[in-house]
């Protein structure tokens, strides 16, 4: 028997899940306190917000876009002047409303380049995008009282009367701004996707054609959900200049637009939440991982293609496939090979990142010294015992992972075939 | 106003300098069942490629219900109330079967581009989908992904995808090919079911399913409607003969 | 000897377990019909013999086992597969998809039992329509391209999928009739065929084929007479 | 006259090496439908190489060498990269590309360190090839126009005198059914990614010395082909030629005229001040808006002809 | 105690090659500085954290190291990031009395930050745009020979202020000379400067001035080279990592830069740093400006008997400390460095007067004048906000 949906008023998970959501966002600066942190998961969320409109395009409409910082840019603009004008006395609106500005500059932007970008669909729309995106980006310097050319423009969020001691000033007021908008958006983009239009932008993803013949107009489908998309864009963009006050052409850029394509996908564009865990990893690697390594880009890249070679899916794929065995209560048939292979794994890892902080201690930092500190051991790149312990421990890893390669895929691929067999005999 | 549903005005169509639609002429009263049969590249699917405003046509004028629809995109023409099917399976396949059909009746309920209803909440919508879904047999694989279907399956969601919006002039293009026997005259009822009342455009080379639906037959060879008459007329219509049917009987031999 | 010989052939979609050890075998200068209804894995039989699906189990062509090679290895020893959804090459022109049925790094001197003429002979609707793209053209138009196409590269055995569907009645003769041309110029043809009337008409030897085994082998005088096998895995 | 002549030979010579990187992406562009974005790191690798081999064995070595070394890396990088990437589609395939471009970058920072490498221009290419009035034509500028004529008609010969292309074109949409005719799709693959990879390569070797190479080099000329490509048409070589050309007396033209709305106002007598109303607008001068020539181009052209210049196809 | 210098520049990107070598420069005058015991018992450490040449990026770079307890901060390479952390250092001190940070700055020059943005937390150890335009166009003003000159630039804030006062101060002090072009393009994008080069020769230009820097400064020169362009050459930055290998022989006789230091100087004072550091680092040092930090923090720690960085910057105000190119002064109205300046021409070496080359290519800077503090001083329009 097949259970046909019925319209329940209340759904529990549902619920569960969002208050789970809000809780979260509540309770995490507590535990990551310090000041660092605290801006860091400010930007995390600001890049939530901005991966998940970003993925409006790309996820539910099948639009691949490299110019989406433009929305989130000029949106940024517009609330970082807005403020301005506040602080200037000409203007008078509270600090807390500004994303909706960012929000509604990005959205009439939508409007405008929307409208050109979205009469084509594909590789078309892609490239007109980032031809879009250059084109801002390069105005950027010839509008410099707009812009502020290079050096962008600056501004202070502790303006006006302070409302119930909130001033904006504290880093931790900023992050319950911007987890406020998060939570805001994230409802806002979740129901989206269960709307008639939501749908439709799916189905025009997967063959616009016959959207055409039930009634569609591809473009307009399109059009709206950009223009949609551009607006919670701008709302990512109007909280990234109260968190930063400062916003320059960086943000109208084809790198930031780049940028959130890389986190999207490493998150997972298959799934909403994808994003969300995209701008946790995208902002961990780009901020974070620059301050302990030199070597940040390459692994960056590294690890990016990683993603794309072996789970497109992004890192959502990889929890679904683990909660769909778990929830089907197989996960103890594959945890014994699991945990041997991912030790294997971060054994090998392990030995590549020693061996490759070792190759750019001695080739970039070479002039420096060749002692190194890694893992809190002092290693001399200069000796060949710490070459060759690091070749032992890399050759060993991979041996174990081509060992346990095997084992493991039998028995995930069985799981995952006992799986589908369960669930396709719940169909028939 | 006439009382055709559909009407082709010595139709024209060119690709380059290869004309391939020349001059159809064709009236189709309301409710009747048309059975469109000729040799492959004929110029059947491009005539419903021109009905349907996929592609304009070059000369001449097609008429809906009485108006003038030359000129008007697909989807325009849809809104006046004419769905097609493809030859070549054409649906949304990364959807489950239900979306599939829901996506297909939004907006002849006219929920239009509306970003301010719930999905979930809309009935209508879900009765709709829920009752095609249940006259073309899939309502067990209701939650599959329309692209994990069978070929067979494939087909049958193609058909309600075409008939869920109500419209009432329906265009179907070899709604049966691939199908087995059994499968064919399963088809066949469900077709019959759903267009009682309409008026059915359909192109078909199973001589069994054309002679078991359609109350007349037009042939068309190299663009143009050479007779347009009673199954038993065609038939026995010796140009029909030369041109299309060969030496076999149209009733297949099994 | 006959020219392929397939054994205990199991096959899988990822980990769905569609062939469950077909064993058959086609002889020089034979037309053999591979029937059963929709989904029960005939196309997928020749599918795997092509390499397209992984297998185990042994095929046997020539006297060679040919599980595990690639699809091009095993189009240059002489198998011709004609796929069931028509994979014409839809940008290119007709002329370039014919071809492109040729195979690359053939030997110049052995002449091809086929020409580029003899197709548009046999079809001359190609003909007249040789610079067109191929993506564009009718779909039983289509159907006589990939027929072609395959007839280009020589195989001495083709494996044909549903080569009717689509086609015209008159059509559909006319393939027939090409079939027992290819037959004659000595090419075995396996034939998956869902008009029973056309295959029996021109096959020696019929498979009946039933949740991805073969359930049935014999004449087509004998599956007319056994009227068990045809209700059961036949017709409904 | 003179500066008109020399900024003509100028903008061709700086479109011809435009072409030798974007003949490159078209081939693999049109064929494996791929948008390689690593292809300028390609282009960087080419002049690393040349660096590299010219220092030990010297420049003509080099000329040859470099770009068969970079052919092999592609192909390397397509039958152990790419290749497992292609089920997914085109955008992982653009995907693992981008990543790609990074790893590069650091790995050519790894073997010769962050600043310019010294990679000279050939002492036997070094010097004028011409006097026009009083500007000299540099020689090796002479030279790299040639070498990128040279390579246009073999890549037209090659690919019009063999099957090759259709084969890819094929492929692209319907591998198996290729392979099934006997065509040994993989390797195609591999040979068109090396040979695209090597002609960046080559562009590599002669623009390396031409200009400065250095780590940033394939990030400043990766978005430009971009536009070439794109302008040109996806997959007509013929168009990225033109195209290339287009762009490059563009660029090098606009660059040098300082001209505004306000110096054509006042030729007609009108004389526009600061204080009138979108001044600033008025005001900048071609020279100003060069820069966003090339991706005007490019927005109007997708608009108002998606197939591209020469292109056939749309997307 | 050990006073922890965060070092915010990019390491990673086109402008990485300065940024490193600066860094390098830093930490070789620091290592200098403990081991001499400069100040006392103190200790100095540089820490580079890259920015990636990102304005947004530095200020990311910023709260991390302030949040690692950093009280000290050092960025040069780019005003634009060096007027936003300007901006952001201000904000942090105003929202945390008690935690101030101090920004060293050792090489933006936009004027600005010393005058209409001046700030009691910034410190500038080079000499500002403006001065060097001064010390540079005082040196131009003797030669008759120089009749039409063309400035070229990088199109962002220091590129404009040097366009802006080669233009006023050639009006002062040569009115004769006819400025017959000026252009600005994007920075580090340009790839083939010859468009430029044919313009400037159209223009009939016999001189050349341009703050342009790196590959933007090599590929200019290369080019002109090229076109057989007959004109001088009067910048900034030649000296800088990279551009010397790029301009080899090209640029002989033909191109001068002003700047704070040559090793080349009368005295050859700093040899032993230069030989020290191409020693350890295969590499030029140039960038005096990081000795002149350290030297100057190394007296006010002393003087204040603190690090805590309230009590340094008042002794920073006013202080008078030695550097590399003499004596040189950090002036209490704006903060801004008052230091001798040179100029200096591509040449040779000869063992004699030009002993050092550059990146090996054989030739290095011979210095064609010593020009004195008060020469290039410039007023200062800043209103310094002191706290308390
Ligand atoms: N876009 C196009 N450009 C050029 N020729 C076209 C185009 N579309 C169709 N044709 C040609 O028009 C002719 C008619 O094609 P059509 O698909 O209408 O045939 P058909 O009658 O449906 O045949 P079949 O029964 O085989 O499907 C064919 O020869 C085809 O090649
Ligand atoms: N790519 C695929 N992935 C997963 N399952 C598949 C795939 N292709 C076919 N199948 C399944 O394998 C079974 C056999 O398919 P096959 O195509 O061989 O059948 P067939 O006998 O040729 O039928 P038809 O008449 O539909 O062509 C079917 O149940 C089908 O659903
Ligand atoms: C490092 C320097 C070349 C930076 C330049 N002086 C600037 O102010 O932007
Ligand atoms: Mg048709
Ligand atoms: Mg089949």
């Amino acid at each position: 028997m097949s259970k046909p949906l019925v319209f329940k008023p209340i759904n529990i998970a549902r619920w569960l899940i969002w208050s789970g959501f809000a809780i979260l966002l509540i309770v995490t600066p507590l535990i990551f306190s310090s000041g660092g942190s605290l801006s860091l998961l400010s930007q995390i969320g600001t890049v939530m917000i901005f991966g998940l409109s970003f993925n409006m395009l790309l996820g539910q409409g099948g639009m691949l876009s490299f110019g989406h910082a433009v929305y989130s840019g000029l949106g940024a603009f517009f609330a970082i002047h807005a403020m301005n004008l506040i602080a200037a006395g000409s203007m008078v609106f509270p600090i807390t409303l500004i994303p909706l500005i960012g929000g509604i500059a990005g959205m009439c932007f939508g409007i405008l380049f929307g409208y050109v970008t979205t009469k084509k669909s594909g590789t078309t729309f892609s490239m007109i995008t980032l031809g879009m995106v250059e084109l801002v980006f390069a105005c950027s310097l010839m509008f410099p009282s707009f812009f502020g050319g290079e050096g962008g423009i600056s501004t202070n969020r502790v303006i006006g009367q302070s409302f119930l001691g909130i001033t904006y000033g504290p880093q931790i007021q900023v992050y319950y701004l911007i987890a406020f908008w998060l939570f805001i958006s994230t409802i806002g983009m979740y129901a989206f996707t269960q709307t008639p239009l939501g749908r439709m932008v799916n189905a025009v993803r997967d063959n616009p054609e016959r959207v055409e013949f039930v009634g569609y107009d591809t473009q307009w489908v399109r059009y709206l959900t950009l223009i949609l998309s551009a607006f919670f864009a701008g709302i990512a963009g109007g909280l990234s200049a109260i968190n930063f006050e400062i916003v320059t052409a960086e943000n109208v850029s084809a790198v930031r637009s780049g940028a959130v394509l890389l986190f999207t996908f490493i998150g997972g564009v298959g799934f909403f939440f994808g994003p969300l865990i995209g701008a946790v990893i995208g902002v961990f690697l780009t901020v974070m991982l620059s301050d302990l390594t030199k070597a940040w880009q390459l692994y960056l890249g590294v690890f990016f293609i990683l993603i794309v070679m072996y789970t497109p899916g992004g890192i959502a794929s990889i929890i679904m496939m683990n909660l769909r065995v778990a929830k089907f209560g197989m996960f103890k048939r594959v945890w014994p090979a699991m945990w041997k292979l991912v030790l294997a794994g971060a054994f090998t890892t392990f030995g590549i990142i020693i061996g490759v902080e070792m190759l750019y201690q001695r080739t970039l930092e070479a002039t420096q010294s060749s002692i190194i500190n890694l893992f809190g051991v002092t290693v001399d790149t200069a000796s060949h015992t710490a070459w060759l312990v690091t070749l032992v421990i890399i050759a060993v890893g991979i041996f174990a992972c081509s060992r346990l390669k095997g084992g493991f895929s039998r028995h995930w691929g069985d799981v995952n075939t006992e799986i589908e067999e369960q669930m396709r005999r719940a169909q028939a | 106003m006439s009382g055709f549903s559909l009407e082709l005005k010595e139709v024209r169509k060119s690709f380059g300098s290869a004309e391939i639609i020349r001059g159809a002429t064709l009236q189709v009263p309301k409710g009747e069942r048309f059975a469109i049969i000729g040799p492959n590249g004929a110029g059947k699917s491009t005539l419903f490629n021109l009905i349907s405003g996929r592609f304009p046509i070059t000369s001449g004028d097609i008429l809906l219900n009485g108006e003038s629809i030359s000129g008007l995109k697909p989807y325009e023409i849809n809104r006046r109330g004419l769905s097609r099917s493809f030859q070549i399976t054409n649906i949304f396949h990364r959807l489950s079967v239900y979306e599939n059909l829901r996506c297909a009746v939004l907006w002849s309920l006219g929920y239009k581009y509306s970003f301010w209803h719930r999905l979930g909440g809309l009935k209508d919508a879900h009765e709709r989908a829920e009752a095609v879904l249940e006259q073309i047999g899939l309502k067990r694989r209701r939650n599959i992904t329309a692209g994990l279907l069978t070929y067979a399956e494939q087909r049958a969601l193609e058909i309600g995808i075409t008939i869920a919006g109500g419209a009432d002039v329906i265009l179907l293009d070899e709604p049966t090919a691939g199908m087995s026997r059994s499968e064919s005259d399963a088809a066949v009822e469900l077709i019959r079911k759903v267009t009682v009342g309409k008026t059915l455009l359909m192109v078909e080379h199973d001589m069994s399913v054309v002679f078991g639906l359609a109350d007349k037959i037009a042939v068309v060879v190299y663009g143009e409607v050479i007779a347009c008459d009673t199954p038993a007329n065609i038939r026995n219509n010796q140009k029909v003969k030369d041109a299309y049917l060969g030496g076999h009987a149209p009733a297949e031999v099994e | 000897m006959s020219l392929l010989t397939i054994k205990n052939l199991n096959a899988f979609y990822g980990k769905s377990h569609v062939l469950h050890g077909v064993d058959m075998h086609v002889n020089p200068g034979e037309i053999v019909s591979l029937l059963g209804r929709n989904g029960v894995g005939r196309s997928t039989t020749v599918k795997a013999t092509m390499g397209q699906v992984d297998a185990t189990g042994s095929i046997m062509f020539k006297g060679e086992e040919i599980i595990g090679l690639k699809a091009f290895q095993i189009a240059h020893r002489g198998l011709g597969y004609v796929p069931e959804n028509r994979d014409i090459f839809p940008s290119l022109t007709v002329e370039q998809n014919l071809m492109l049925g040729e195979k690359s790094g053939r030997d110049k001197n052995s002449k091809p039992r086929w020409s580029m003429e003899d197709m548009y002979q046999m079809f001359p609707r190609l003909r007249e329509r040789r610079n067109t793209q191929a993506g564009v053209m009718s779909g039983g138009e289509q159907q006589m391209l990939t027929l072609c196409r395959t007839l280009m590269g020589d195989p001495d055995l083709i494996m044909i999928d549903e080569p009717t569907e689509g086609l015209a009645p008159k059509i559909v003769e006319l393939v027939a009739e090409y079939l027992k041309e290819l037959k004659n110029r000595g090419i075995s043809v396996l034939l998956v065929e869902q008009k029973l009337a056309i295959a029996l008409e021109i096959s020696q030897r019929v498979y009946v084929m039933g949740h991805g085994s073969i359930v049935f082998e014999g004449s087509p005088a004998d599956l007319r007479a056994n009227e068990n096998i045809r209700k059961e895995w036949l017709e409904v | 006259m003179e500066f008109t002549l020399i900024t003509l030979l100028n903008g061709v010579s700086y479109g011809l090496l435009l072409f030798m990187l974007s003949s490159g992406l078209t081939l693999i562009f049109s064929m494996m439908g791929v948008l390689n974005f690593a292809h300028a790191s390609f282009y960087m690798l080419g002049a690393y190489f040349a660096y590299a081999i010219s220092v030990k064995i010297g420049f003509w070595p080099a000329l040859v060498l470099a770009p068969l070394v970079v052919g092999f890396l592609g192909a390397m990088v397509e039958r152990y990269g790419l290749r497992s990437v292609h089920k997914y589609g085109h955008i992982p395939e653009l995907l693992f590309t981008f990543g790609l471009s990074y790893v590069i970058v650091e790995l050519v920072q790894l073997i010769w360190g962050r600043s310019t490498v010294p990679y000279p221009i050939p002492a036997a290419l070094d010097g004028p090839l011409f006097t026009l009035y009083t500007t000299t034509f540099p020689m090796y500028r002479g030279f790299m126009m040639l070498v990128a004529l040279l390579m246009l008609a073999s890549i037209y010969l090659l690919l019009t005198r063999t099957r090759i292309g259709l084969v890819i074109q094929a492929a692209l949409t319907h591998p198996d059914t290729v392979e099934a005719l006997g065509h040994n799709v993989p390797r195609v693959f591999m040979l068109v990614f090396g040979g695209g990879c090597a002609l960046a390569g080559l562009a590599g070797v002669v623009g390396g010395n031409a200009f400065v190479t250095e780590p940033g080099m394939a990030a400043t000329l990766g978005s430009i082909i971009f536009v070439v490509v794109v302008v040109g048409g996806m997959g007509s070589l013929a168009g990225a030629f033109v195209a290339s050309l287009l762009i490059g007396v563009l660029q090098t033209f606009a660059v040098a005229l300082d001209y505004s709305f306000v110096s054509l106002f006042s030729v007609f007598g009108m004389s526009i001040t600061a204080s009138a109303p979108g001044y600033s607008l008025l005001s900048l001068t071609i020279a100003q808006v060069a820069p966003i020539l090339p991706y005007l181009l490019l927005v109007l052209i997708l608009i108002f002809r998606p197939r591209g210049l020469l292109g056939t196809r749309e997307g | 105690d050990t006073i922890k210098i965060a070092y915010i520049d990019p390491l990673s990107g086109p402008f990485a090659p300065v940024g490193q070598n600066i860094l390098n420069s830093y930490q070789y005058i620091a290592d200098k500085a403990n081991a001499d015991k400069w100040a006392g018992e103190h200790k100095f450490e540089v820490v580079g954290f890259d920015n990636k040449g990102s304005t947004q990026e530095s200020l990311n770079v910023l709260k991390t190291v302030i949040d690692k307890g950093f009280r000290y901060i050092t960025q040069g390479n780019g005003s634009g990031v060096g007027l936003a952390l300007l901006d952001a250092v201000n904000k942090h001190n105003e929202r945390n009395p008690g935690k101030e940070i101090i920004y060293l700055n050792h090489a933006a020059v936009d004027p600005d930050m010393t005058n209409s943005k001046c700030s009691y937390w910034h410190f500038r150890f080079d000499s500002n745009s403006d001065m060097k335009m001064e010390a540079l166009t005082t040196f131009m003003a003797a030669d008759k020979n120089i009749k039409k000159v063309y400035i070229i630039g990088q199109n962002y804030s220091f590129g404009q202020q040097v366009t802006r006062a080669a233009k006023e101060y050639l009006a002062r002090k040569r009115p004769d000379i006819q400025i017959v072009g000026d252009d600005l393009h994007p920075i580090g994008q340009v790839k083939d400067f010859s468009p430029y080069v044919a313009k400037i020769k159209a223009s009939g230009a016999d001189t050349v001035i341009t703050g342009n820097w790196g590959a933007d400064l090599a590929l200019l020169i290369k080019s002109a080279k090229d076109a057989d362009l007959k004109a001088n050459f009067y910048t900034y930055y030649a000296a800088t990592t990279g551009v010397p290998t790029a301009m080899g022989a090209a640029g002989v006789d033909r191109v001068k830069y002003v700047g704070y230091w040559n090793p080349n100087n009368e005295t050859f004072s700093g040899k032993d740093i230069v030989e020290g550091f191409k020693n350890k680092y295969k590499d030029d040092y140039y960038a005096i400006a990081t000795y002149s930090v350290i030297a100057a923090m190394s007296q006010a720690v002393k003087q204040a008997k603190s690090i805590e960085p309230a009590k340094v910057a008042v002794a920073l105000e006013g202080l008078n400390f030695k550097s590399l190119n003499g004596d040189d002064m950090m002036r209490k109205v704006d903060h801004q460095i008052q230091q001798p300046l040179y100029i200096a021409t591509w040449v040779k070496t000869n063992g004699k007067d030009v002993k050092f080359d550059q990146e090996n290519t054989g030739m290095g800077w011979k210095t064609n004048q010593k020009i004195d503090s008060f020469v290039a001083s410039q007023p200062s329009s800043c209103q310094m906000k002191r706290p308390g």
